[in-house]
């Protein structure tokens, strides 16, 4: 258990009546590429917000680096290193793609507002850095070029890598990506498998996927965890989940007798 | 710098020049001509313009011809000041008159001390605006007075124990008269049975008059002006209050009965003059005010011809007409015969004059008695 | 305890007044999501409409039903013909623009009705024609009921019973309910938005015309600015019931009628403005949606 | 540190350029105006730190700079902390401790915009506007309805006539607001300000404490509204709490808007329009002879909101904009 950054122990959330995730856990060794996998509607994304303090569990614990994160601003768990892209996506759109990034990097501003005001040394050397840094992150993906342009004016692929870069901005240990291959073709999912393998590698990232391309899935992740209805019906690595009967039962639906 | 270019426009756009002919002398007035105290603005301009015009047909003074300018405060207190600096600054008034309502007055006065033009008020009776400084004067009696004179008829004329009084906050003129009012009469050995407040515009004072009912006074002290006090007249029969209401001359306007209709009759209110008065010059008054506008005058209107009389005595007088020399000369006014009484102007340029108590009946206001000031 | 229930008389009456009004704040807003500033200067020139309607006619001084009926018909036709020119010029080109900008040019429109109106109808307070003769149905030793207040009461009641009907039992109420639960399916559902929300705005505004003349009966005193600080009030009203909710509008309006009442008589008449914002503070504080509104959670 | 002071300093020196021509070309009623223009741009530009970048929308701002007048205006007549000769250090002094005051209030009026939004917060800061307002009526060591008389105004001295010494005030705190309020929205923090008006969401998902920028923004947008609250005080010398009601929250929102949102020179651009526009037309008054200015003016709003709903600047400051049209076309 000891190496184990993201250790979730069953957390529910109950909206009125309704469990959309009962009693989860499952565990994520450091650098390790996990996958979250279900059917529509299985709360998949509900897990995300838990995790990430959008909605505190009604019940359960998730700890971070074994520190209980329940409870915390979702700013506050991101200073402590977990972050997330979003199903569909939420970028500043009307500020540049490097204001996108550089708001990521803010928490770790250390000059104060009265440094900003009187604009001294340390001020002009942060903010420069700060912009190095983020080029140097926005170039991983190929868009220091368009750093300047609006981020709603990207293409929709780029929008996504954008959203990736911006996460990754915040210095991260653990990086939780909401279906980062929506919508893309097949070769634009090749090359995000090769940037999220090469990050994970570069970065020492710990990396949790929820996904609904299989090939993706099943190429990359090496530990998936299957939720159906809110509850986790099978977790391994992905031939164990590819053979398991419940899991086809719940994607294919049963043969009717 | 991108500010300086802002700033250029600026004052590129103030191209105002005015011209100034030599052979006027130019006088100002602002009022309430809008807003919710307009009647009050309208009755006062006319009684300046008539005594204006007449001293005019007359040929003037010193051979120059008066040119009044009024501007409009729309009863609002910044606006009073931005008007009164306007005048004088841009139009350079040697003189300014004005305004009925103390707190603008208040406002105001400051603008016309610092630059050294004499201020006539025909009728801001809150004691403070003379306080202003040595170039504001007035020509009405002080609130101290006109509380008195109620406290004093309603203890020894009408013979009342106790009184409630419902004041109006947001106006200086009715907290002020509304404190002497209670202490004189509690002097008198009279008791007050409540002081709750209204804000000049509320419309409902349903609530106010229900708690003063459950004292039930002999009387009601409303110091207010009439916007108010008509539903508040209303409201009071509504609720089946019969005690008579008692206030001061910011009742006299012919909108009062229009609103209150018959709750109102019978209630007293102290006033500056009264249209039933004998006195020939008042009747005399009158007269000519109906052949110019067609109605009888009410008291702001009287006070306003008074007040323009002053100053142009005061003028006529003076030696010659820059503002020093007419401040000094108003300050020198004694037993001027004006149209509201004998008016002289005490050390701090109040006027000490006898006040009227009259009794609403319909449209018409029944002189009741005369109150004269302790010597 | 005759005070007690004299103040509760007056309170129902004059929180029956916010309630007409906040209807029309409530309906509009259910419907295009705006604060409809301007609502307040419909109720105004109902107001004046009524008075030179009186004049005109000549029933100034002729209270009595027929009077009341008369000038209720006038008010309510004047208020609807000014609330479809305001939605048909103001409102309409702005329909897919940000929130705050048709909250400014509603200022706007606010702004000019009143100021235009001091110009046209002279800023001089004017006096309300009596409409009903206004005598003591009741008299309980001290506790007066007149009949200025029931007929508020009355009138109200029925302008809000016919509302609810309005609503719950007609096509036109259906097709309003769909158009403030989702405007585009409504329309792909063949419903005619435009029309829809030109006709809210025609039902919003006649029920100001009605609060007009109740007021005019009460407070016979009118004038241009009469509509700032009604309007605000019976905003707040609206906000407290649940901005959107039809009976949240009456039940806020009755609310805010009611302590106003009580706050002037118990403690002083001068936080009576203050009363009303800090009631709205609190209740927003614990029930974001108002009493009866529902709360939508912000999806992520 | 010498270096940042440059760019303000050169800029107040540049602008008392225009004091002096006010000074000797035009009539205290003109100059009277301008002092009031100086007090619009610095309510202008503190609101659309609010409104504009930190796209909370706030009714309420008039309440914020009646706090700092009457703070003002009670110190400054009944304590004078430095000697005659320093008397014009002492309305620094008093404008700081009305900002301060004014802050607090703002800090007040931050929490309840954490939990609501658009409208809603509007109607809430439009409440405590009034709240403000009702308070300051009930209490009667202010004056109570009648406001306070006779605030002392700047003094002459060192070879200044009472109307520049009441300029250079004003200018010194316009160009202190500019210069701060500028560098806060161009730094980090300025950025975390825009990401809450961009997606609250997404902004506190990526670690910026979205509750602390809204409450930032009040606070700061709030002291400079007291300060301007604290120069009109001491211009027009008499305040009331009537002049600080609903309408002047909305004068200053329609500024902001006019100006474009999350533009500080088109917020200051809008100022000095609408601090104008009623005196220009009180020219038309006289021919008229009836007061045509807030018809026009509520005309002229509903006419920019139809046809330039993004505002005059829009987004832009006024330096793109002279890249964009004036370079273009020449």
């Amino acid at each position: 258990m000891s190496d184990a950054l993201l250790e979730v122990s069953g957390i529910t959330m109950r909206f009125g009546g309704l469990k959309a995730v009962d009693n989860l856990s499952f565990t994520l060794k450091k650098g390790q590429l996990g996958g979250l996998i279900g059917p529509n509607g299985a709360g998949k994304t509900t897990v995300f917000n838990m995790l990430t303090g959008v909605y505190r569990p009604t019940h359960g614990d998730v700890k971070l680096g074994g520190r209980s994160m329940v409870g915390l601003r979702p700013y506050q768990i991101s200073h402590h290193g977990l972050t997330r892209t979003f199903q569909n996506i939420r970028l500043f759109k009307n500020l540049s793609v490097l204001n996108n990034v550089l708001i990521a990097t803010h928490q770790h501003a250390r000059t104060g507002l009265w440094a900003a005001v009187a604009r001294n040394q340390a001020f002009r050397k942060e903010d420069r850095e700060m912009r190095e840094r983020a080029l140097d992150l926005l170039k991983i993906f190929k868009l220091d070029g368009k750093a300047d342009e609006q981020a709603g004016s990207l293409p929709y692929g780029q929008q996504r890598q954008l959203e990736i870069v911006r996460a990754m901005a915040t210095q991260p240990k653990v990086i939780l990506l909401d279906e980062p291959a929506a919508g893309m073709n097949h070769s634009e999912t090749h090359s995000l498998m090769e940037t999220i393998a090469r990050i994970r590698q570069d970065f020492q990232l710990t990396v949790l996927l929820i996904e609904h391309d299989m090939k993706l899935v099943m190429g990359i992740c090496e530990n998936i965890v299957v939720l159906d209805h809110g509850v986790k019906i099978e977790e391994g690595a992905p031939e164990r989940i590819r053979s398991s009967p419940k899991v086809i039962e719940a994607y294919l639906g049963v043969e009717e007798e | 710098m991108k500010k300086q270019i802002l700033a250029a426009l600026l004052s590129g756009l103030f191209v105002v020049g005015c011209t100034k002919s030599g052979d006027e002398i130019r006088v100002g007035e602002f009022g309430s001509l809008t807003g919710n105290e307009a009647t009050f603005g309208i009755s006062t301009n006319k009684g300046i313009r008539m005594a204006i015009d007449e001293v005019n047909e007359k040929g003037g003074i010193k051979g120059k011809k008066i040119k009044l300018i009024t501007l409009d405060d729309q009863g609002k207190d910044t606006e009073a000041v931005q008007v009164v600096t306007r005048l004088i600054t841009q139009e350079k008034v040697v003189a300014v008159l004005g305004e009925v309502a103390s707190s603008r007055t208040k406002a105001a006065a400051p603008i016309a001390q610092e630059y050294k033009i004499p201020l006539i008020t025909p009728s801001s009776t809150n004691p403070e605006v003379t306080k202003i400084g040595d170039h504001v004067f007035r020509v009405c009696f002080i609130d101290p007075f006109q509380g008195y004179v109620m406290a004093k008829f309603a203890s020894e004329n009408l013979k009342l124990k106790k009184v409630a009084i419902l004041r109006d906050v947001k106006n200086d003129y009715s907290v002020g008269l509304a404190d002497v009012f209670a202490a004189d009469f509690k002097k008198m050995g009279g008791e007050i049975t409540s002081d709750i407040s209204y804000q000049a515009g509320d419309v409902d004072f349903k609530a106010q008059l229900t708690q003063i009912r459950s004292k039930n006074p002999d009387a009601i002290y409303v110091p207010g002006y009439y916007t108010e006090v008509g539903l508040i007249a209303k409201q009071a029969r509504d609720l089946g209050i019969k005690a008579p209401l008692m206030g001061g001359d910011g009742w006299d306007s012919s909108k009062l009965s229009e609103i209150g209709k018959d709750a109102i009759n019978g209630s007293y209110f102290s006033n500056h003059y009264t249209s039933e008065s004998t006195d020939p010059v008042v009747q005399d008054f009158i007269k000519r005010f109906k052949d110019k506008y067609g109605e009888t005058p009410d008291g702001l209107a009287a006070m306003g011809y008074d007040a323009a009389k002053v100053l142009i005595t005061a003028m006529e007088r003076a030696p010659d007409l820059n503002p020093k020399s007419i401040r000094d000369e108003i300050a020198k006014t004694k037993d001027f015969v004006g149209v509201t009484g004998k008016i002289t102007l005490n050390e701090n340029r109040d006027a000490v004059k006898s006040a009227v108590i009259v009794q609403v009946q319909g449209a018409t206001n029944k002189y009741v008695t005369t109150i004269n000031p302790t010597p | 305890m005759q005070d007690f229930l004299q103040h509760v008389i007056n309170g129902l009456s004059l929180g029956s007044i916010y309630a007409l009004i906040a209807l029309g704040y409530t309906m509009v807003y259910g419907i295009l999501q705006m604060i409809n500033f301007a609502h307040s200067d419909v109720y105004m020139v109902g107001a004046f409409a009524s008075y030179y309607a009186a004049k005109w006619l000549g029933i100034e001084n002729q209270p009595g039903l027929m009077t009341l009926a008369t000038l209720l018909v006038v008010s309510m036709l004047v208020c609807s013909l000014l609330g479809l020119t305001i939605e048909r010029l103001a409102y309409r080109p702005l329909r897919k623009a940000p929130k705050l900008n048709i909250l400014i040019t509603a200022i706007g429109v606010s702004l000019f009705l009143e100021y235009t109106g001091q110009i046209v109808f002279g800023a001089d307070p004017k006096v309300f024609p009596e409409v009903v003769n206004d005598m003591v149905l009741a008299d309980f030793g001290r506790l007066q009921l007149k009949s200025s207040d029931i007929t508020v009461l009355i009138v109200s009641l029925i302008s809000m019973v016919a509302l609810q009907f309005l609503i719950h039992r007609t096509k036109v109420g259906r097709a309003m309910r769909a158009v403030s639960q989702n405007a585009a399916v409504a329309a792909m559902l063949g419903v005619n938005t435009d029309r829809i929300i030109a006709f809210t705005f025609v039902v919003g505004s006649s029920l100001a015309g009605v609060g007009s003349v109740l007021v005019g009966m009460k407070y016979p005193k009118i004038e241009p600015l009469m509509g700032m600080m009604i309007g605000l009030k019976a905003f707040v009203a609206a906000v407290l019931g649940g901005i959107g909710n039809i009976t949240g509008a009456v039940l806020g309006g009755l609310i805010m009628g009611l302590s106003e009442e009580m706050v002037v008589a118990y403690l002083s008449s001068t936080y009576r403005d203050a009363l009303a914002f800090g009631l709205l503070i609190l209740i927003l504080l614990f029930r974001p949606a108002g009493l009866l509104g529902r709360y939508q959670m912000e999806k992520v | 540190m010498l270096k940042s002071l440059k760019a303000p300093v050169l800029s107040f020196l540049g602008f008392i350029l225009i004091g002096v021509v006010l000074e000797f070309g035009f009539s205290a009623f003109i100059q009277i105006t301008a002092l009031f223009v100086l007090v619009n741009i610095i309510l202008a530009m503190s609101l659309n730190l609010v409104n504009g970048t930190t796209g909370q929308f706030s009714l309420g701002h008039a309440g914020f700079m009646a706090v700092g007048a009457y703070v003002s205006a009670y110190s400054s007549q009944h304590w004078v902390p430095l000697p005659e000769s320093l008397g014009f250090l002492n309305f620094i002094i008093y404008a700081v401790l009305a900002g301060l005051f004014a802050a607090f209030f703002g800090f007040l009026v931050g929490q309840p915009s954490l939990r609501l939004k658009g409208d809603y917060l509007a109607i809430v800061t439009l409440g405590f506007g009034e709240i403000i307002r009702v308070a300051l009526l009930n209490m009667d060591f202010l004056g109570g309805a009648r406001g306070i008389h006779a605030i002392p105004t700047l003094p002459e001295g060192w070879g200044l006539s009472r109307f520049m010494s009441q300029y250079l005030f004003g200018l010194f705190w316009t160009v202190t607001c500019f210069f701060v309020l500028w560098r806060i929205i161009h730094s980090s923090h300025g950025r975390a300000l825009l990401s809450v008006r961009e997606d609250e969401i997404a902004a506190e998902a990526m670690g910026v404490n979205t509750t602390s920028m809204k409450v930032r923004a009040f606070v700061i947008a709030a002291f400079f509204a007291g300060v301007a609250g604290a120069m009109s005080a001491h211009y027009v010398r008499y305040i009331s709490p009537s002049s600080f009601g609903f309408l002047k929250s909305v004068d200053v929102v329609i500024m902001v808007v006019l100006g474009g949102m999350g533009s500080m020179t088109g917020a200051i651009f809008a100022a000095i329009l609408v601090t104008l526009l009623p005196e220009v037309l009180r020219g038309l008054q006289d021919l008229t002879g009836v007061d045509l200015r807030m018809v026009i003016y509520s005309l002229a709003l509903i006419l920019v909101m139809i046809l330039r709903p993004k505002g005059l600047f829009g987004e832009m400051e006024l330096p793109d904009l002279w890249r964009r049209y004036v370079r273009r076309s020449s």
